[in-house]
């Protein structure tokens, strides 16, 4: 065994002795076996040229890259494929061109089944599953769930009373994203329910759209909500309408449609960028009830200052739940609520944790 | 039926792309964006329902001569050029049914469909967008009225912050001594923007994060089903 | 001829440009004609967009040009068609099949994106020493940002009523919700007074050739 | 609920209309405080000694003129007028229109310079980073030829000018990557040559932590108010001093109209209590 130790340590002093270099190839880890990473130092040799050669089907060796650092990593993510073996070659060449040293190594790609780095993220998502799934079936199983007022809600009623007394429409916008932002589905979930009322009070409802998805989508729910109100007959499928897509022409043709329809009441809820402030400001020279709610943090700012209701980031999501009262929905608000417990908890921990210098925790988190 | 397997699509593609972001293994590693390359083609065939939407109301407009059906008129040729010229002569590199026409650009400089978003669409777009000046103005006089400590608090940072941005905020408080420097105008701003605005737009952005958290789990599962509209 | 046709293009912008301003004043026949000639042209332009920017380069290339490949695109043409059959009210419903395919993607997604950068990441991002580095000054900023960021999730706690100690926990929560919306409003102005800047660099450069570069 | 009586908010749109007008026609020049980052950059300038050559790199493109043309414009203004030659440079594509057009520009004002001998444009290169490192090693193997494709060795500025040694110092107009990060990883940190730059008011808090003690960078001119600041200090106000004196007045408006609507808010609430005791 010393025997063994003593030859690996004269081997290795020669080897720094000898001005060798160093070069590796490696799996990527974490990847679909789609990457090989190449690491080298030829920091003793000082060579002009370090070209890196990946052999071919046929056996010759192709130049893939000059390196212009004398150490550091290479990733090839060049036509590599999971399962197969590959050959490397680096090459270092002087000033006058001549090779001076050359290394070789193989490696064999693979595809991993788990991305260990993505672990703390993993245990986030089972957490936060578990705990809405767990208050949905306990909603279920009849337990009354509590849930604070949401002011910017109770402007509903009202509005629709004022608009069926003045006779003047309600505008209903549901943001300006298509249907694959979570906040044009929240905001599609809560015009169900202002279109059911809107049906029972007889009042006329104008829906413009700037997504054709947004519109199969907004007609169903506003169709299926004049039959739940029992009044389906003075559906108007034509109170639903595109106008266009574009951000500035779909907020001149609801500017129009507010400056001359004179709407009681507008609601804005779902995704908004700039137009929230033109749409607002707009309203309000209009003398329109105005609620507005988003979680678009940039323009949260112009909806509070020029709207008279607004509900506030996750207040737009809750808002369903608020409504209806139906214990799932709420259930999976009580799941939510744990989430948040769980972050002002673990955020505390963490400050604690790194005021006294250690960064277990940060680091964990930071992984992904 | 018309209602099960939507539920049942939905639900497997969900739970899918969330197991597949853990496997790098393929084909899980690149289902999520293969996905969201369907999800655009498929909007692409979906804006042709809303063109077709906005074409039905414009004409019933004039036929049944409704009220302002002249307009109508308008934004149907409007349409119909842009449309016309886009698909005849293409844009930019990207030739039309009748090629690039060389002819027509020779005269006007560029395609006929550059030339209208060019001077027409691009102005009305920039002009549109920069209507915010004025009612950030019109809103600011309106609303940043000190009632409480809450309307205090958003109308001093709002008023402190917009004078830190101009050169005039500099100059008011240029005389404050080294020791006093944190009382600068510009630094007071940067100090508000720096730590309590990110700490309230983080506390929003979590917030919203979970609700979306939520929505998305409720719609997994079939709770929440109201994008399916009725029966 | 150019000259003409570049020199009319000026004109053109500088109509539209104030047809838009005049809305400032009150609704007028010339704001209606510039709103109605937005809103055709920006549908089309989206038409043709969508044409050359998705059709082609996602579905139409790939197909026509390298089938064996790209066999799988097939599906998405075939569920965009789906989503057409809206148009008749028989078959209305098959578009939800393509729909779901959408929010079932959608919901997948997001779940994860939001949880990672909205969620974990803002938390890692919080977790900072106060008291390290840096002015009393900046000690404050830094206390301020954790105290700021916990009492706003508390904001949005919904299943308890807010009395008591928690409800003055929230309240403060509110106040640095509305530091932070009066900052942003601010700071806000300076971008969109930009914009204006920008038109009328237009007008008065471009079109009137009163001020230089 | 009562609407409470307001001034029409046309009055408000038709003030602020005049207030970003006005300073774009008539140049108010508006007294500017100059800030410490933009004097070391000037103070950068005035102590390069007379004859040495300073490389200008512009890496931005039009969406980015109304902050960082201003900038170019004056610190060409300030290297013609103190004798000192310029090598422009582009790592963007569109960047060397910006460059062709500030000489435009500047051409009336300074009649007697002469392209090849006080300044020269020499293109833009891809590459970002291994170009801006490769020029460390020799420019003239990287820029072989001027944007007009005539070799470099033929224009007299070009003589002595082989790596960052013979420039007396980089500045870098950015609008992105690559740009002055970049610069001030390779030339700065690598090469130890004096690096400065300006930069867009939105990327600001991305480059501001180079301008310290070991001075990575020289200065910074970060968007339109130092544009504006370094206009006075070259003494030649333009569209930064203007843009800047609009925006200074419009938040004035604001700020003042703000005031207005709380002064009538107290009025009335102080009526009301004074009826109320009655």
């Amino acid at each position: 065994m010393r025997r063994i130790l003593i030859c690996l340590f004269l081997f290795y002093s020669i080897l720094l002795f000898s001005q060798e270099f160093i070069f590796t190839a490696k799996d990527k880890p974490n990847d679909d076996g789609s990457a090989i990473l190449i690491e080298w130092d030829a920091s003793d040799y000082e060579p002009d040229k370090i070209i890196l050669e990946r052999q071919d089907t046929k056996g010759n060796f192709l130049e893939i890259k000059k390196l212009s650092d004398f150490l550091g990593v290479f990733e090839d993510g060049n036509d590599i494929n999971a399962g197969k073996t590959y050959f490397y070659r680096l090459s270092l060449y002087d000033v006058v061109g001549n090779l001076i040293s050359q290394k070789s190594a193989q490696i064999t790609a693979e595809a991993q089944w788990f991305n260990t780095e993505k672990i703390s993220l993993l245990i986030m998502t089972i957490i936060l599953t578990a705990a809405i799934i767990y208050f949905i079936y306990s909603a279920r199983s009849g337990k009354e769930l509590y849930i604070r007022k949401i002011s910017g809600l109770e402007s509903m009623e009202e509005s629709v009373g004022r608009a069926t007394e003045m006779g003047r429409p309600i505008l209903f916008i549901p943001g300006t994203l298509d249907l694959d932002d979570m906040q044009t589905i929240a905001g599609l979930t809560i015009l169900g329910k202002l279109a059911q009322k809107v049906a029972e009070y007889n009042t006329k409802l104008l829906v413009p759209v700037c997504r054709s998805m947004v519109l199969s989508t907004a007609k169903e729910v506003v169709e299926e909500a004049y039959l739940k109100a029992g009044n389906p007959d003075a559906y108007d499928p034509d109170s639903v309408f595109y106008l266009t897509d574009d951000q500035f022409g779909y907020v001149a043709g609801v500017d129009g449609i507010i400056v001359r329809e004179k709407p009681a009441a507008n609601f804005f809820l779902g995704a908004f960028y700039a137009e929230s402030l033109i749409l607002a400001e707009t309203g309000f020279a209009s003398g329109s009830i105005q609620t507005a709610g988003t979680a678009m943090p940039s323009q949260l700012p112009f909806f509070v200052v020029a709207c008279d209701y607004t509900l506030i980031g996750e207040e737009l999501f809750a808002a369903s739940a608020y409504l209806s009262k139906d214990p799932h929905q709420l259930g999976s608000l009580k799941g939510q609520d744990l989430g948040k417990a769980i972050f002002v908890i673990v955020l505390l921990i963490g400050v604690i944790l790194e005021i006294f210098n250690v960064h277990i925790l940060k680091d964990f988190l930071s992984l992904h | 039926m018309k209602r099960k397997i939507p539920l049942i699509i939905t639900f497997t593609v969900g739970v899918l792309l969330i197991i597949a972001e853990f496997i790098p293994h393929k084909p899980f590693g690149t289902l999520s964006g293969e996905l969201e390359e369907w999800f655009l083609v498929i909007s692409g065939f979906a804006i042709i329902l809303g063109q077709l939407s906005l074409l039905k109301v414009n004409t019933f407009k004039i036929k049944y001569k409704q009220k302002d059906w002249q307009y109508s008129i308008i934004t149907l040729a409007s349409f119909f050029f842009m449309v016309g010229f886009g698909l005849l002569w293409g844009t930019g590199k990207s030739s039309g049914i009748f090629g690039h026409g060389e002819v027509i650009s020779a005269v006007i400089g560029i395609k006929p469909f550059d030339y209208l978003f060019q001077n027409v669409y691009q102005h009305l777009q920039a002009t549109m967008f920069s209507l915010l000046a004025f009612f950030i103005a019109s809103a600011a006089y309106r609303a940043f009225i000190g009632r409480n400590l809450e309307s205090n608090l958003l109308l001093i940072a709002a008023v402190l912050v917009m004078l830190g941005n101009t050169t005039v905020g500099g100059l008011l408080t240029s005389w404050l001594p080294e020791s006093l420097n944190f009382l600068h105008l510009p630094k007071v701003s940067e100090f508000i923007m720096t730590y309590p605005t990110t700490a309230g737009q983080r506390a929003i952005m979590i917030g919203a994060g979970l609700g979306i958290i939520g929505s998305s789990l409720r719609i997994i599962l079939g709770i929440e089903r109201s994008y399916l509209g009725g029966e | 001829m150019i000259q003409f046709f570049e020199a009319f293009g000026i004109w053109l912008g500088a109509f539209f440009t104030f047809a838009i301003f005049s809305f400032l004043y009150k609704d007028n026949p010339v704001y209606k004609i510039a709103e109605q000639v937005f809103v055709g042209l920006s549908a089309g332009y989206w038409f043709v967009y969508t044409i050359f920017s998705i059709i082609i380069p996602n579905l139409y290339n790939p197909i026509t040009q390298n089938f064996s490949e790209n066999w799988i695109k097939i599906i998405p043409a075939i569920l965009g068609v789906m989503m057409l059959m809206r148009l008749i009210p028989k078959t209305s419903w098959i578009s939800r099949f393509p729909i779901s395919l959408v929010i079932g993607t959608t919901s997948g997604v997001l779940f994860l994106r939001y949880l990672k950068s909205d969620v974990i990441n803002q938390m890692t991002a919080t977790m900072i020493n106060p008291f390290i580095g840096g002015s009393w000054v900046e000690i404050i900023g830094k206390l301020m940002l954790v105290i700021g960021t916990l009492t706003g999730v508390v904001y949005f706690y919904f299943s308890k009523k807010h009395e008591g100690a928690f409800g003055s926990t929230a309240r403060i929560g509110i106040y640095f919700l509305m530091i932070s919306f009066g900052a942003a409003f601010g700071y806000t102005a300076m971008a969109r007074i930009s914009l204006l800047i920008g038109r009328l660099q237009f007008l008065l450069g471009d079109w009137l050739k009163i001020i230089g570069p | 609920m009562a609407k409470r009586k307001q001034i029409d908010r046309r009055w408000i749109f038709l003030l602020i209309f005049l207030g970003v007008a006005l300073p774009l026609i008539i140049k108010v020049g508006l007294p500017v405080e100059i800030t410490k980052n933009v004097q070391m950059v000037y103070e950068l300038v005035e102590n390069t000694p007379k004859g040495s050559t300073v490389l200008i790199s512009f890496d931005y493109d039009p969406a980015s003129m109304p902050e960082l043309h201003p900038m170019g414009l004056s610190l060409l203004r300030h290297c013609f007028q103190r004798d000192i030659k310029v090598v422009f440079t582009a790592m963007w594509p569109m960047g060397v229109q910006m460059a062709e057009d500030i000489v435009t520009t500047l051409k009336p004002d300074f009649p007697k310079k002469k392209y090849g001998v006080d300044y020269i444009n020499l293109g833009f290169k891809a590459g970002g980073m291994v170009t801006i490192q490769s020029i460390g090693k020799d420019l003239k193997k990287i820029f072989p030829e001027d944007m007009y494709g005539s070799p470099i060795t033929e224009f007299p500025i070009m003589q002595d000018v082989n790596n960052y040694n013979n420039i007396a110092f980089v500045f870098s107009l950015s609008a992105g990557a690559p740009g002055i990060k970049e610069w001030v990883q390779i030339v700065s940190d690598k090469y130890n040559r004096p690096t400065s730059g300006g930069c867009t008011g939105v990327s600001a808090p991305a480059i501001l932590p180079y301008v310290n003690e070991q001075k990575q960078l020289t200065g910074l001119l970060a968007g339109l108010k130092a544009a504006a600041e370094y206009e006075n200090l070259v003494g030649k106000i333009g569209s930064a001093t203007s843009g800047m004196d609009a925006q200074s007045i419009a938040h004035l408006i604001i700020i003042s109209f703000i005031t207005i609507g709380n002064i009538n808010y107290w009025r009335k609430k102080n009526k009301q209590k004074k009826d109320r005791k009655k």
